[in-house]
Order: C-alpha cells, then structure tokens, then sequence
C-alpha cells in the first residue's frame, strides 16, 4: 500500500466511525454542531498522529506483556496535554466537549490504531495512518456536526442556511445524533459499494 | 395446460379475512372521531387529515418503488391508517410542511427503514408525533379555538395542559378544577387537543366496532385504561389536592385514542394475553408518571413507544400456555 | 355447555353435503394398484411376484418390522407387475398392479352381511387376529392398531376413545359408519376394550351429527361401559390430543404418546375394520370414502377396494367436473392434494375432495402484522408465526426451543391467517429438519 | 522485531520509565498551562463583567454575599468609573429551576437597580428551546420580553402567564421562570447589601483580583 | 522544579509501578493466551464468515488453521489458493493446492424439454415443495425451480433463468462455498473442478428411473444406456442406478462422450464449436455461454430485472 | 428521597446510553444477543461500582490533596484497566462460574467509556461516597436497561426483512434512535 492509499482510506474506505464504526460515543456525544464535531476530531487527531508516532518509536524496548498500559499511559497523557492546551486557549470550546476530553482516552479508534498499526509499523507510516485516520474522524465528525446542526437549526457552521424556525429541534438532541448517523452509514456503505 | 392440476401443502382452505379487511375496518372504526374532529375543528381538521393520509400513502408509494425497489403495496390500507392516526394526533392548526415531515418521518424511518408493513417494532403514527413533538414544541402544544367551546375559558390550552400548569404553580388540584370542563362534557368531547383525541365518546364507539368485528381484543385497551385509573386513584387517594381523580385521567388527553387505536397496533404489540398484560400495565404506568411528574403534561405516545420497545423482550419471555407444556 | 377442548380451534365451513348419502358399494374395479407401504413404519415385504394368481384376502405382503402391517390383496386376479407408481404421498411407490378377474375370496372368510355379536376370545387372540388382518388406523394416520394395542411396559390403558368426531369439513364416511354399521361398530368396540382390557370407552361425536348421535346413544343405553359424548363442533375436535383433552380432561404431555395418560384412541372405521378382522376373519381390503365438493354431481359415500384408482370413484360421482382446480385426498383442512387422479385408494383415504378453480389457489403471501390470530387458534398453544419465521432462516435451536415438535400439522394457522402466509408449509419443514437433528442427537 | 521478553523487572521497569517519561512531561505542561489556565478563566470572567455593564474603567475587589433564599453565596463585582464613581455591579448568580437543573449567569446592574445586561454562564437547558435565555430577554426590539434597563423594582418579573411583565420564551416557561429567579435573587441580594456596601470591606472577601 | 511536578512523578511512577506488579500477577496466573497468529489468520481471510470451510466463521477456521500441525484438510473455499497460501506464509506450513471448485448444476429440464404435469402453488421453496410431493413435471428428480439455491447464495453467484426456469452459475462469482449444495433439497448442485478456462463436461441430471420412465418424463434426461461409460477412456465415468456420472477429477475433457449420449444429457461448456463431424442433429443450444472476461457481467445484469417482472 | 432522584435521574431522564453517550461501543457490540447483553450488564455493574469507589478514594485521597486534579484522566484510566484486569483474576480463582458468566466480557470493558465517565462524572457532580456508588449502581442499571432492551429488539430484527442497504449498524442506530425519542418522555421527570 502507498502512502497516500493509506493517508486516504480513513476517509471513506476505512473510515473509523462510518465503516470501523470505532469511537462512538464521541461521535454521537458531540456533534450537535460542525464546529464542535471539528473541534474533537482534531483535538483526537492530534492525540492519534502523537500517539501513533510515539508508539511506534517506542515499540521494540516495551515487552509485550505491559504493551496495552504503556500505550495507555502514552494516550492520557497525550489526551491531558490535549486537555490542558485545550484549557488554556479554547476555552470555549472545551466546555463544549466537556467529558468527551478526557474520553478521547478510551476512544477505540486510538487504542485501536495503536495496537493494529503503530505497533508494527514505521514512524512515518504509522504519522501518515495516524493523520490519515484522525483526518478521516474529524471528517466524519464534522459531517454529522454539520448535518445535525443544518437538520437541526437551518445552519452550518453557524452561517444561517435557511430560517431556525424551521430547523427539527430533535436533531441537536440525543435522538438525532442516533438517527443521522445511521442514515449516513447507509449512505457511505452504499457509496462505498458503488 | 389449464387442465393441470394445482398442488398445495394443506390446508386447502381459507377463511376469508385479510390484512386489507383488518385495515379498513380500522379506518372505518376511526369515522366517528373524525367525523366529530371535523365538527369541531372545521376545515382545518380537513386539511391536516387530508394532507397526513396523502403524504404517508405518498411516501410510502415513493420510497418503496425508488429507493427499496418494490412493488407498492398501498392498497393494504395501512400507511392511510397511519396517516389518520398521525393527524389524529397533532393539533389542527398545525402548518402544512410539518404535518408532511412528521408523515416522512412516520412512513420512511417508522416504517419502512424496517421493512414495511409488519416488520416495524415500533408504532410508525408515534414515531411521527413524537418526531413532531420534540422538534417543533412550540407548534405542537398550541391548539386551535375550538368551533363549538362550551366554556369560553378554555379555548386554547388542553385540560391537561392547564392541570399541569396549575400544579406546577404550586394551585391546589380543587382550585384548578374549578377551570376544567365537566366530565360529561370530556366524554363527548367538548374540549380542545389533538384532531382526534377529544372525544371519549366516539373513540369507544369505534372499539365496539372492532370488537364486534374482532379486529381486535379487550385486552390492551382495558389493560392500558384500568392501569391509569386503578394508578391514579391511588395517587388521588393518597392525596386529592396534587392529584386530580382517576376519571379525568380516562377522558382527557390520548388516553382513549393510544389505548384503544394506538396500543393495539398488532405489529407493535405483544402476541400473548400475558404480554399484552404486561405492555399494558406498563404503558399505564408510564402515563401517569408522566403526566403526574414529568415535564409533558401527556404522556401516553412516549409510554406506548416505550412498551413497544419492550415488546421483543416480552414475547421472548412470556409464552403462550403451551398443550401438554409442564405446568 | 359441550364438551370441547381448551387451547386454539379453527370453525371452517362444514360442508358436509353427502351427509345424507347412504354407504354405496362401488363396482369393481378392472385394475388395482395396492402399495406396499400403506401405513406409518416400515414397508411390508412382498410375498407374491409377477404372474401369481391371487383371491381377495390373500396376504400379498407380510409385516415389515413391528410398526408395520400386512397387505392383502383386495380382488382376485393376476399380478401383472410389481413396480412404482405415484400414490398420494405425492412420491412413486413400490407396489402391486393387480388385474382384476371375478371376485373370488380366500377361504375362512366369511363375506356375509349377518351380524355376529358374539366373542369368546381373549386379548392375546383379538391383537393377532388384528396384526394378522393388517388392520390400520383409518382416521388418518394409518397406525398399525395390533401396535397401538399393546402398550409399552408400564403403561396400562384406562378408557378407550372412539374417535367418530370426522371434525374435516366435507368428509363423512364416519358419519355413515356410526348411522349404517352401528351395530358392528359397537362390537368392534368391545373388541378393542377386551384387547386392551379396560372396560369403558366413550365415542367422541361431534355435535353436528345428531342422528349418530342419537342412534348410537339408543344402541348404548343397555351397555354402560359404552358412552356417547356429543362435542363442540370445532376444529381439530378430532385431533388425538385434542379429543382426549375434551373427553376425559387429561393433556398428553408434550412429546409424549395417549398411552402416557392411560387412553386409546382410534377411529370408527378402524373398530369397524378390527370387527371384520376378528368376528369374519375379514382382512382389511374396502373402505369408505366420501366423494365429495361442491360441483361434483354426485357426492357420495362408497365402500371401495383398496388400491381401485381414484378415476374411478370420481367417476362414480358423476366424474370430474368442468371447474376443477384441485383434487385432494382427504379433506381439506389436512388432506394431501394430488397431481393425478390414477393413484390408488389406500387404506388411509378417507375422502376424495374436488376444489373447483376459484378456491384452489392460494392468495399471495404478505408481510405478517403479527395480529396473533395464529398463535390463538394454534390447539397446541405454539407460536406459528415465529416457527415459520425460524424455519425459513433456518434457526433450528429457536425452532426446537419454541416446540416447534409439538404441531400437530392441523393447519388451523394457514387457515387463519390474515396475511395468507403459508404457516404450516414452513413448519413441516421445519419439524422435518428439527426431527432430524433430535434424531441424529440421540445415535 | 527485537522486541524485550515479558520478565518482572522488564516490565516494572518499562512502565516506571514511561509513567516517569509521562509524569515530567505533564507535569512540566501543566506549569506551563497553569497561568494561561488561570489567565483564561479570569478572562471569560471579565469579558462577561464587560458585557454586562456599561463602559468602566477598573474593577473593585469582587465579594460574595450569602443571598436570603440560597444555600450558595453570590458573586459580586462592583465597578467604577473614571472618577472612582460606582458604575454598577455584576452579579454572579443562579437558580436551580432550571429544566435541567443549575443555571448561572452573569446580571449587571446600575447603581439604580435597572438591570444593564446580562451573560449566561452555564447551563444545561435544551438547545432550541430553553437555551434561546441567551437573547431572549435582552432583545430590545421586542420590549416585553426584554429586561434590559427594567429594574425588578418597577416591573413584575415574572413571565406573564404568572401575572409578570416579562414573556416567556416561546414553549419553555420553566427555563423563563428561573432565569428571572435567577436575576430577581441577584437584585435582592445587590438590593439588601447596598446598605452594607460602605462596611463592604467586612464582608468574606475573597482575593479579589488574583 | 515546583512541586507539582515532583508529586507528579511520584505519583504517577507508583501508579506505574503498581500496574505492573499487578499486570505481571496477571501475567503468571493468566497463562491460557490467544495465540496471536489466530489473529493474523484471520485477517488474511476474506471475512466472509460464510461457513464454506465447515467451521463457525472465519474465526473458527482461523482458529483450527493455527492448532493443525498442516493444512491438507483445511481449505477456504471464498479465498482459494492464494488465501490459504496466506494462511500457510503466517503460520510457517505447505498448503496444499486445491483444485478450484465451481458449482454446477445438473438439471437441463427446461420448460420445453420437461412438460409440466401439475402447478405448484405452495410457498415458494423448493424444500417445502420437496416435502410435500415428487415436483410439478414426471421427473421427480429434477430441479423444482423455486430457487432455494439462489437465497442460499451469499456472493450473488446463481440466478434463476427465468426462461428455462433452472438456476444458472455465474463462474466468474461462484467461490464453491457450497451453500447452494447444501440448499437443495434434490441435490442438484454438484461442486467440480473448475477446469481450464472454466470448461467443464457433465451430466446434467440426476434421473434414475428407468430410461424409458426417464425419456418420457424429460427429453434430456439420462436414460442410463451406459453408452458415454463404454466410450470413456479415462474410467471417469460411473453407472449407478441408471445415471452416469462423470468425475471431474478424472474427467480429461476429451468430449468423446457427449456425441455419444442418444439423449443429449451430457453438456460442454466453454468449449470453441465443434467442426460438425457426427451424425447426430445438432445439439440443441445451450444457452449457457462462456462469460468473457470483461463483459461477463452482462447475463446477470439482465437477470434482476426479469426477477422483479415476476 | 436524593437517592431516588439519583436513581431516576441515571436511569431514566439521563440514560447512560440513551442520553448521555457513553457506552455505544457495547451498546452497538455486544447487543446482538439477549444473553451476552445479560452477561455484559453484570459485568459493567460489577466494575462499575469498584471503579467508582476506587477512583473516588483515589480523587479525595490522592489527586485533590496534591492538587494533581489535571491527571484524573491518566489515573482514573489506569486504575480502571488495572483493575479490570485485576478483577479478573480474582474472579477466576474466586468463582469460576461467576467468571464464566462474566469474564470473557471484562476486557471489552477496559475500553469501555461509560466507565471512566461514570468515574469522572461522580467528581464532577461532587457526589459523596454513598451518592457515588449509589450512582453507579443506577447508571449501570440504565446501561442494562438500555442493553438488554437492545439487544431483544434486535434479536427481532433479526427475523425480520430489513432493507439491505440498513441492515446492521444502521437500523441499529435508527432503532437507538428511536429508543432515545421514547425516552425523552422522561425528561422533567426529576
Ligand atoms: C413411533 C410411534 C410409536 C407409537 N406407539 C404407540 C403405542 O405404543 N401406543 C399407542 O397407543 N399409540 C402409539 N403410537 C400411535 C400414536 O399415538 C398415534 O395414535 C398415531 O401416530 C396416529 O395419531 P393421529 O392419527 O392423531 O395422527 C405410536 C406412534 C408412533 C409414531
Ligand atoms: C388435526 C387432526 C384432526 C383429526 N381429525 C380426526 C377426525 O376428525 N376423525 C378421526 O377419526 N381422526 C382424526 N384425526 C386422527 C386422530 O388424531 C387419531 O389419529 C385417530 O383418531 C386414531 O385412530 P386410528 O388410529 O384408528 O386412526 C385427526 C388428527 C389430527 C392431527
Ligand atoms: C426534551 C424537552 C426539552 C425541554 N426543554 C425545555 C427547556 O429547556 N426549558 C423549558 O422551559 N422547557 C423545556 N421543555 C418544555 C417543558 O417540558 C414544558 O413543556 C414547557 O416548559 C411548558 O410549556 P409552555 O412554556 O409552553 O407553557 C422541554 C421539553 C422537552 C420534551
Ligand atoms: C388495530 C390496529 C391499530 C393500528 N394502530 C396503528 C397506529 O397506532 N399507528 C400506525 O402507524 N399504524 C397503526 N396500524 C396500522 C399498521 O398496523 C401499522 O401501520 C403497522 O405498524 C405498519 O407496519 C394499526 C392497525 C391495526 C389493525
Ligand atoms: S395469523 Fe398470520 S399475520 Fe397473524 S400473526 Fe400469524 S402469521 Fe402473522
Ligand atoms: S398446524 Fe401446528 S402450529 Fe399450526 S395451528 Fe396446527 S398445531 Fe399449531
Ligand atoms: S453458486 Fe453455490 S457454491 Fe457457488 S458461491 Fe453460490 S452458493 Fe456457493
Ligand atoms: S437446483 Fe435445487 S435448490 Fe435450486 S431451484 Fe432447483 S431444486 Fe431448487
Ligand atoms: S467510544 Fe465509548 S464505548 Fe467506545
């Protein structure tokens, strides 16, 4: 596999919420708007793009026996830094992920990608799988943000689409998340067949 | 070749009823209410029905023949029959393109993202008004004047509505009866609300029919109404000045129209008198916990969706008595 | 209130139109062709072979196992081939084609219409008269009766149930045994009670046949060993379990045999068979069947020999009319419809039905809505609708989990269903399959 | 891959040596954040000060006053003008009303009363329906629902359907009730303590501007 | 340093230190692994979980692969050689070459060939239709055409032919699974070898009645003349019960037999025309054809449609 | 009354699952069959309830009193995965029928977030003790209620004709979504 192919395939062919259908919680929980679904994808990009480069330096002195906390240990403390930055300069945007942060922690995607790739594979590549899969979350974050919010209140990205009094309350709320992301998987399995 | 005779696993005989049958004598048994919904709402009443039955046999034509590629099957009567009970359950004056989205809801996510007729766990027609009720809060708690209003104070807010907004200001339950139509006038159906709720009267009227006709049992309605009364008498005797009595409960808001119309969707419901039990008492018992103490102040659709998804679990547990089973 | 059992039941039309039509003998036949296996269990063995010349009665084939019968010839001629041929089982079959040539009996039996009420004999001898007779169960299932007399160590018989319910819409060959034979019949009865050595038994009838109702119960008023219990019309009325169920309240456990709650049961035509056997030494090679449906000119009742083809009793009947769609031997709630009208009547033919066009195609299978009426009129108290659903994905553990063993095959759920699903198709599939495996567990 | 062999002193070591990698790390990050941390909630803090009063110049030491109806103290921000002159006060307050629970919020008022503005803080109120508090009452092109220059002195606030002056958000009159709980606790509050503003400096101060 | 750093590192290092006693507690007393290499199986598998192998799943073949000391009994049908050639790289084996497999169907009872002798109109399967009697023309080992076959078939490999009423194998899908085998309640559907460029000689049916009972039930049914079993020169060829049968792994494709069937029951598929050198008519088309390869799609893109015209 | 309201609140208004997020991994996972969803639910209680505990004591005992409050994450999750592991092995030796029942799914747990949440939930509402386990005990209960509701749904579906292009995670999610409408019934409730 080249490297582009394996930048790209987080996008759509592998995409991890839509095909992988890992990381679900934070992909329900947050994504009442675009801004915020892009908000935690980065925020996890960041930490899969570190996390993966750190592990997979680090993987020959680690025995197999303490592989998965060591890799914990590495994603906290990777999802703190997250968290403090996050803190310390978007202030508002880390109260609107609230919980979700510190969850990027057992987000499967991260763990995921670090055992099935980092651990076997160059820096480079593994940075490459690392952005490419953290980029293929945001985008699939930002899509369900934004098709939520566009559902929900006539806006994407905050620009007004059509009036809010049009915009189905349910699709910012719980409810929604389940619903739009169902039909989009149908979507992109379909695409993805075609 | 006609010569040939036709071979068949028995039995070679049938009885002549049929899904179509069952659907229409739904319809038919839902005339009396809508016939009184018309009297009172007027046009509008016409114009919300029309619309619901129109856009759910549409979508339910247009989604089946271009996006499932199948062959419509809308002659069954039952995505009219959800069209009915979806305007049935909205306010009269609710705009055109809302009645539409919740039909779009109720047809393509209740009911045919599943499959279609038969294969939906829960009640499409709910599915739709609670899609309607979330999203659009504002639209869907505002009721029409009434054209018939016997007492004038009462012309746009529920019974319910004003029962909740009493206890809610901390008014004791007699003082705000004070403002609440008789019983009498709840049974016929005196009252403002959904398109087809408000009369009791006619409402059972059409139980009778589908009884008569066995489209369908006693069970689930009397199971689901004996649980709001026997319930709510409880509360009212622990304490008659937070709660109101039983019978206001019965005549006011869904209750008649989810226990008698809504409930006993065959599709969604469970198939043993046990389970039936079971989903009755519970969609009872949600009620009036809702009504009573949560923030709607209806609470029947969310219960009646609530048992639905219990349904699979109760027919997986509560079998029916088997011949020669152990006892 | 009637007598009837608890769970499910179906009421189809009744449709008894040859009620009234007197036993006729139908004329010989030119040629026969009589199966080997004519009953449930294994095959009787051939004793005759091409070319023999045989006499009515003569055994042709011997009992092929325990469960399994003797075959007698039922005319007197020249077997002209032993080779297949299609009988309703629907699959080709070994058997004997007989060329009829006059009608001469084997010797010892006596062919009299005279009554002959009389028995010393004792158990042992009434079972090997039967056996020897090849007699069957004619209700349906063509149970070797020498077997069902014999219940397995442990159990004893109680009471003995004549099944005279014919609860089958428009067969009533019963009917016309209880009204014609009445007086054989009841000594057949006291044959099967000295065999069994109980001494009650009650005839099961459904309530809409008065007249055998009231003839036998002014036969029986002297004998209070015999009763006459009058019954809800209601469909599978007539099932074993279910008759047993109505009469006496018991509930045969599931998977178990009547034997288990001390009954017997056999049908009318199967005490009348066991009186031949014993009192004339009469093997079973005629029978009754009901020619039957509603553009057939001439419905009727006709003691035919076994293994004549069915053409011939329908021709008697007035032949095959214009309309007919469907042709099916027994009635129509579990009889089996057949392809062609050349296959044998065998001992287990209790009816020819005729279906016209407009009723013998099925309407076109929907979703189901899950309105329970199968499940409410199952007798067995099963879930049809979830069987058929686990059967046609083939979930055998959900299907043997939810009993699916336990059907009766009374078809009472395809009748029912609003939806017109083939219920009971997929359920036959499915005991077939689950059967199986049960099977193979157990080796 | 030569990876290490799974023995206790390996992997003891192993994981000592990448928590204590962690831990320096973290912990150097967090010094590092700590003052923007600090910086950055104050920040928010004054930005909503700001937005709820009129222009002033600087600050007074903020105070907490125990309301008379609350187990939980507000907060109070005086500040002043130019000429040391009191512009207004902020108020943090809240109200536990809310549909869903606490709501806090900033209200600025006048030295007069009349209330100058007002930020909500937190909240857990539905999107679209209660969290339309937002705006809702501080839209000035629709003066029954605006509270803005009103002072609870002079106008009813309570929504109008309990026989107030002010109207309800559309559908949420739960979330109404409790803002204007929520400001009419903070004027009480300002109300009931101007007379102890002068022996302020009694009060439980807290650092004030730290 | 301030403090909060040094609390850090202490704390966080007990912490660290603590899961590893404890992880290494686990790690003695935790002695049942999963050998990693089942995971590695599995993911060169296809994932179908079609159960073609005879396990459970992938998975479970996965898990069998890793415990067999050699792979001469394992075989996935869906990944073929290359898979397990695969399979046999992780886990340091020979895999043993199977021949491709593709199924076949022995049934040439098309309408015109086999009248009907009654209508069916029980539900739509040919395992109710089996139970219940022998088939709706004289054969009653023919196919029943209410394709059981078709549903069983996860990798849309076979298709009812709507004009001859038999099923018909896509080759370039079928991956031999077996599901339709197994399906077909007159086991109609024989696995063979996939001969080069998928030519194949077979007898299409399974008739064994006696050849006159046979002729008069279906034109092309095989009579049992035991004419191809004389000509044979590979001894590929076998009677039993008045049926020939050939086996393909013996079967050299030389096609002496198939001029010599009086009965036209012996079928060639993707041979080049024959130069007309015998004295039989001509055989009556076949109106299977060699998919090629880029175009082979165009007999199943027809197909659907006259599916749903039903 | 507090508890009752804590109970109510967990399982009903703010569902773990329906409301809250947190979870959807098993949620969507492990729901395939009524059993493992039984199996499931009591094993997430189990840990639930010592996860919470531990993580309080740790968060009162050690993180507050150091000020180290920036690494509840790290600690929280360590603490939770070994424990989930240590859990295991005491359970195997302790009882083994227990571990059948439970055990093979304690690993999905470690990365399981309803956990942590929970965890992180129970400082942040600034529950006592008692209020915490009592908590955790109710979001487990909600998260059981949610599963096992699940999963019988689905076993439903499983029967049933389900348009190709939905089948799977997708009809899942709608139902969930569903689910999630029905239970907004509750809202106010507390
Ligand atoms: C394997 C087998 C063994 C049987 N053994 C006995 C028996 O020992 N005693 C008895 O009374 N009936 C026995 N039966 C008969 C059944 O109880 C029943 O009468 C028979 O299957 C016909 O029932 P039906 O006509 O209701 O279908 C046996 C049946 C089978 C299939
Ligand atoms: C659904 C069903 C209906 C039946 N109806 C009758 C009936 O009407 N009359 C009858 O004699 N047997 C009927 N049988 C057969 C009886 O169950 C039983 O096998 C028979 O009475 C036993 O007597 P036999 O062995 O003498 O045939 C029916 C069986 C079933 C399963
Ligand atoms: C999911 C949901 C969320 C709601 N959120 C709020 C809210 O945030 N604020 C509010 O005041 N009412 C909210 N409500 C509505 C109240 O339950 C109640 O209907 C309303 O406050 C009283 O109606 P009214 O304002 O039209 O008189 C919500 C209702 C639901 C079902
Ligand atoms: C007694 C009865 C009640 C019904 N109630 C409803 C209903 O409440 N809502 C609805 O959408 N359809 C209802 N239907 C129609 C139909 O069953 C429903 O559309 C199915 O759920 C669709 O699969 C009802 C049908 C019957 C026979
Ligand atoms: S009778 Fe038919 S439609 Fe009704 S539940 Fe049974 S199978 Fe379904
Ligand atoms: S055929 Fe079987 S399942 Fe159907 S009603 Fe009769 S006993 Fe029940
Ligand atoms: S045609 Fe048969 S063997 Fe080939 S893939 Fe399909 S089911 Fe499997
Ligand atoms: S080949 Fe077999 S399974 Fe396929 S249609 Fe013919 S009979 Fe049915
Ligand atoms: S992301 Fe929450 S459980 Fe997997």
């Amino acid at each position: 596999m080249n490297q582009m192919q394996n930048f790209t395939k987080g996008f759509i062919k592998e995409n991890p919420v839509f095909v992988l259908l890992l990381g679900m919680c934070p992909t329900l929980g947050v994504t009442s708007s675009a801004i915020n679904g892009l908000g935690m994808g980065l925020a996890t990009t960041f930490v899969l793009l570190m996390s993966n480069i750190v592990i997979s330096v680090i993987k020959n002195v680690i025995p197999s026996k303490v592989k998965i906390p060591s890799f914990i240990v590495v994603i906290a403390s990777l999802v703190t830094v997250v968290e403090l930055v996050m803190q310390a300069y978007l202030p508002a945007l880390y109260k609107s992920l609230g919980l979700f942060i510190p969850l990027i922690v057992v987000n499967c995607i991260v763990l995921g990608r670090a055992e099935a790739f980092a651990s076997k594979n160059t820096i480079a590549t593994s940075a490459i799988d690392g952005l490419g899969m953290g980029l293929g979350f945001s985008f699939a974050l930002t899509l369900l943000g934004a098709a939520r919010e566009f559902l929900g209140s006539g806006k994407i990205f905050n620009l007004t689409i059509f009036p809010e009094d049009y915009g189905m309350l349910l699709f910012v709320l719980a409810p929604g998340a389940f619903l739009v992301l169902g039909y989009l998987i149908a979507i992109i399995n379909r695409l993805n067949k075609a | 070749m006609s010569k040939l005779l036709t071979i068949s696993p028995s039995p070679h005989v049938h009885t002549s009823d049929s899904v179509n049958k069952i659907m229409y004598r739904v319809l038919l048994a839902l005339v009396p209410a809508l016939a009184w919904s018309f009297f009172m709402f007027g046009f509008e009443a016409i114009r919300v029905t029309l619309i619901a039955v129109a856009a759910c046999v549409a979508f339910e034509y247009l989604i089946q023949k271009f996006i499932m590629k199948e062959i419509p099957q809308i002659t069954d009567g039952s995505a009219a029959l959800t069209g009915i009970l979806l305007a049935f359950n909205v306010p009269a004056s609710l705009p055109t393109w809302m009645i539409i989205v919740g039909a779009l809801v109720a047809i393509g996510v209740g009911k045919l993202s599943f499959g279609g007729l038969g294969n939906n766990p829960f009640n499409p027609a709910l599915v739709g008004r609670v899609f309607l009720l979330i999203s659009f809060p504002v639209h869907m708690t505002s009721w029409p004047v009434t054209q018939h209003a016997a007492v004038d104070a009462l012309t746009t807010a529920t019974p319910l509505a004003l029962l909740k907004e009493g206890v809610k200001a901390g008014q004791p339950v007699s003082e705000i009866m004070t403002a609440l139509p008789s019983n009498l006038n709840l049974l016929y159906g005196n009252m403002s609300g959904s398109l087809g709720e408000i009369s009791a009267m006619f409402l059972l009227l059409g139980f009778g029919y589908m009884l008569w006709k066995k489209v369908i049992t006693w069970h689930i309605p009397v199971f689901v109404l004996g649980t709001i009364f026997v319930f709510q008498g409880a509360l009212w005797m622990l304490n008659p000045e937070n709660f109101i009595e039983p019978l206001f409960h019965l005549l006011t808001g869904g209750a008649m129209l989810g226990a008698i119309f809504m409930a006993t969707d065959m599709v969604t419901s469970p198939m043993t008198v046990k389970g039936q039990l079971i989903f009755g008492v519970g969609i009872g018992v949600i009620t009036v916990l809702i009504r009573n103490f949560g923030a709607y102040p209806e609470g029947i659709s969310f219960a009646i969706l609530i048992m639905n998804g219990f349904t699979p679990l109760i027919n997986a547990y509560i079998k029916p008595k088997r011949f020669g089973g152990t006892k | 209130m009637l007598k009837t059992f608890k769970l499910g039941g179906v009421h189809p039309a009744e449709n008894k139109l040859s009620a009234n039509k007197a036993i006729e003998k139908l004329a010989l036949p030119k040629s026969v062709f009589i199966p080997v296996a004519q009953h449930i269990g294994a095959p009787a063995q051939a004793l005759v072979k091409k070319g023999d010349q045989v006499k009515v009665g003569q055994l042709i084939a011997k009992s092929g196992g325990f469960v399994s019968a003797n075959i007698h010839s039922s005319v007197s001629g020249k077997i002209k081939k032993v080779d297949l041929s299609m009988d309703s089982s629907g699959y080709p079959k070994q058997g004997f084609y007989i060329d009829v040539e006059d009608d001469e009996w084997e010797d010892g039996i006596d062919t009299s219409s005279e009554l002959v009420e009389n028995f010393e004999a004792d158990s042992k001898t009434i079972i090997d008269k039967i056996n020897a007779a090849g007699v069957v169960g004619l209700g349906g299932a063509t149970f070797p009766t020498h077997v069902k007399l014999m219940p397995p160590q442990g159990m004893k018989a109680e009471v003995l149930l004549i099944n005279g319910v014919e609860c089958e819409p428009y067969l009533t060959s019963d009917h016309r045994v209880m009204l014609e034979k009445a007086e054989e019949l009841l000594v057949g009865i006291r044959l099967l009670m000295c065999a069994l050595q109980v001494n009650k038994a009650h005839i099961g009838i459904e309530n809409n046949k008065p007249d055998a109702i009231n003839h036998l119960n002014k036969l029986t008023a002297s004998d209070s060993a015999i009763d006459v219990v009058p019954l809800k019309v209601k469909y599978p009325q007539g099932g074993e379990k279910q008759l047993i169920k109505a009469v006496t309240g018991r509930e045969v456990p599931s998977g178990a045999l009547p034997i288990s709650v001390g009954a017997v049961v056999s049908n009318v035509g199967t005490a009348l068979a066991v009186y031949d056997a014993v009192q004339k030494n009469k093997p079973l090679v005629e029978r009754v069947v009901t020619v039957t449906g509603k553009s057939v000119a001439k419905p009727s009742n006709l003691l035919v020999r076994i293994g004549t083809p069915v053409q011939d009793l329908i021709d008697a009947a007035g032949g095959l009319p214009e309309d007919t769609g469907k042709v099916i031997s027994g009635g129509p709630m579990m009889g089996k419809a057949i392809s062609t009208t050349d296959i044998p009547v065998t001992k287990g033919t209790s009816g020819i039905l005729i279906l016209p066009k407009k009723e013998a195609n099925r309407e076109q299978m929907k979703n189901c809505i899950r309105c329970t009426r199968c499940v409410t009129v199952c007798p067995m108290g099963l879930e049809p609708y979830f069987l058929m659903t686990v059967s046609d994905k083939q979930i055998w553990e959900k299907a043997e989990g939810n009993n699916i063993m336990d059907c009766i095959e009374c078809g009472s759920c395809s009748y029912t269903c609003p939806a017109d699903r083939p219920l009971l198709d997929y359920i036959r599939l499915g005991k077939g399959k689950v059967g199986n495996i049960i099977r193979n567990r157990k080796n | 891959m030569a990876q290490k062999e799974s023995t206790f002193t390996n992997m003891t070591v192993t994981l000592f040596l990448v928590t204590l990698i962690a831990a320096t790390i973290l912990g150097f990050i967090h010094d590092l954040t700590k003052e923007d941390i600090a910086l950055a909630k104050m920040k928010a803090q004054k930005e909503a000060i700001e937005s709820v009063l009129p222009a002033f110049e600087n600050l007074g030491d903020s105070y907490k006053v125990l309301p008379a109806d609350g187990a939980d103290s507000l907060e109070f921000f005086p500040a002043y003008g130019a000429d040391e002159q009191l512009v207004g006060v902020a108020v943090k307050t809240y109200t536990k009303n809310g549909f869903s629970g606490l709501i806090t919020l900033m209200a600025g008022f006048s030295p007069d009363g009349a209330v100058t503005g007002y930020e909500i803080l937190e909240h857990k109120e539905t999107p679209g329906l209660g969290a339309k508090m937002d705006k809702w009452f501080k839209d000035e092109s629709k003066p029954k629902q605006n509270i803005i220059g009103k002072s609870p002195a002079t106008t009813k606030f309570e929504v109008s359907k309990d026989g107030g002056e002010v109207d309800a958000i559309t559908a949420s009159t739960i979330t109404s009730r409790a803002f204007l709980d929520a400001v009419k606790r903070a004027y009480n509050t300002y109300n009931q303590n101007q007379e102890l503003e002068k022996t302020a400096d009694n009060q439980t101060k807290e650092g004030g501007q730290s | 340093m301030s403090d909060t750093i040094i609390y850090t590192m202490i704390a966080l290092s007990a912490i660290g230190i603590l899961a590893a006693v404890i992880l290494y507690l686990v790690a003695q007393k935790f002695k049942v692994y999963e050998d990693p290499r089942i995971d590695e199986v599995e993911n060169a598998l296809p994932g179908a979980n079609c159960g073609g192998c005879g396990y459970a799943g992938c998975r479970a073949f996965a898990e069998a692969c890793v415990k067999e000391s050699e792979l001469s009994s394992l075989f996935c049908p869906v990944g073929g050689n290359d898979c397990m050639g695969g399979v046999a790289d992780i886990l340091g084996l020979e895999a043993i070459a199977q021949d491709p497999k593709i199924a076949v169907v022995r049934c040439n009872g098309t309408c015109d060939h086999r009248p009907k002798t009654n209508q069916y109109d029980g539900a739509t399967s040919c395992a109710v239709a089996s139970s219940l009697y022998a088939g709706d023309t004289g054969c009653q080992f023919g196919c029943l055409g209410h394709g059981d076959c078709v549903a069983a078939c996860d990798f849309d490999a076979i298709h009812m032919n709507q004009e001859t009423g038999l099923p018909e194998v896509v080759d370039d899908k079928c991956v031999a699974c077996g599901a339709c085998v197994e399906a077909c309640p007159k086991t109609l559907i024989e696995l063979r070898k996939r001969g080069p460029k998928d030519r194949k000689i077979y007898v299409s049916c399974r008739n064994e009645d006696k050849g006159g009972v046979a002729k008069k039930s279906c034109e092309v049914a095989c009579i049992g003349c035991s004419k191809c079993f004389k000509v044979c020169p590979f001894d590929a060829i076998t009677m039993n019960n008045n049926l020939a049968f050939i086996d393909s792994d013996k079967c050299k494709l030389c096609r002496k037999c198939v001029v010599e069937c009086p009965t036209n029951a012996i079928i060639e598929v993707g041979f080049p025309p024959r130069k007309v050198k015998t004295d039989l008519p001509p055989k009556p088309a076949i109106k299977k054809e060699v998919p090629k390869k880029a175009e082979g799609k165009s007999s199943e893109d027809i197909k659907p449609d006259n599916l749903e015209k039903k | 009354m507090e508890y009752i309201f804590i109970i109510i609140a967990a399982i009903f208004v703010n569902n773990i699952v329906l409301n809250q997020f947190l979870g959807i991994c098993p949620f969507l996972g492990v729901s395939k069959k009524l059993s493992t969803a039984v199996g499931m639910t009591g094993a997430v209680t189990f840990v639930m309830v010592i996860a919470t505990i531990v993580t309080y004591l740790i968060q009162n005992y050690i993180l507050n009193p150091l000020n180290l409050v920036f690494l509840q994450t790290i600690f929280f999750i360590l603490v939770i995965a070994s424990l989930v592991q240590l859990v295991e092995i005491i359970l195997k030796k302790v009882s083994p029928s227990l571990y059948q029942a439970l055990g093979v799914f304690l690993p999905l747990i470690t990365t399981n977030c309803a956990i942590l949440g929970v965890a992180i939930l129970t400082y942040q509402k600034e529950f006592n003790l008692m209020e915490g386990v009592v908590f955790a005990i109710a979001n487990a209960i909600g998260f059981g209620l949610a599963l096992v509701l699940f999963a019988g749904l689905r076993e439903h579906l499983d029967l049933m004709n389900i348009p190709k292009g939905l089948k799977g995670t997708p009809i899942a999610l709608i139902v969930a979504g569903i689910l999630a409408m029905a239970f907004m019934g509750f809202s106010g409730l507390v």
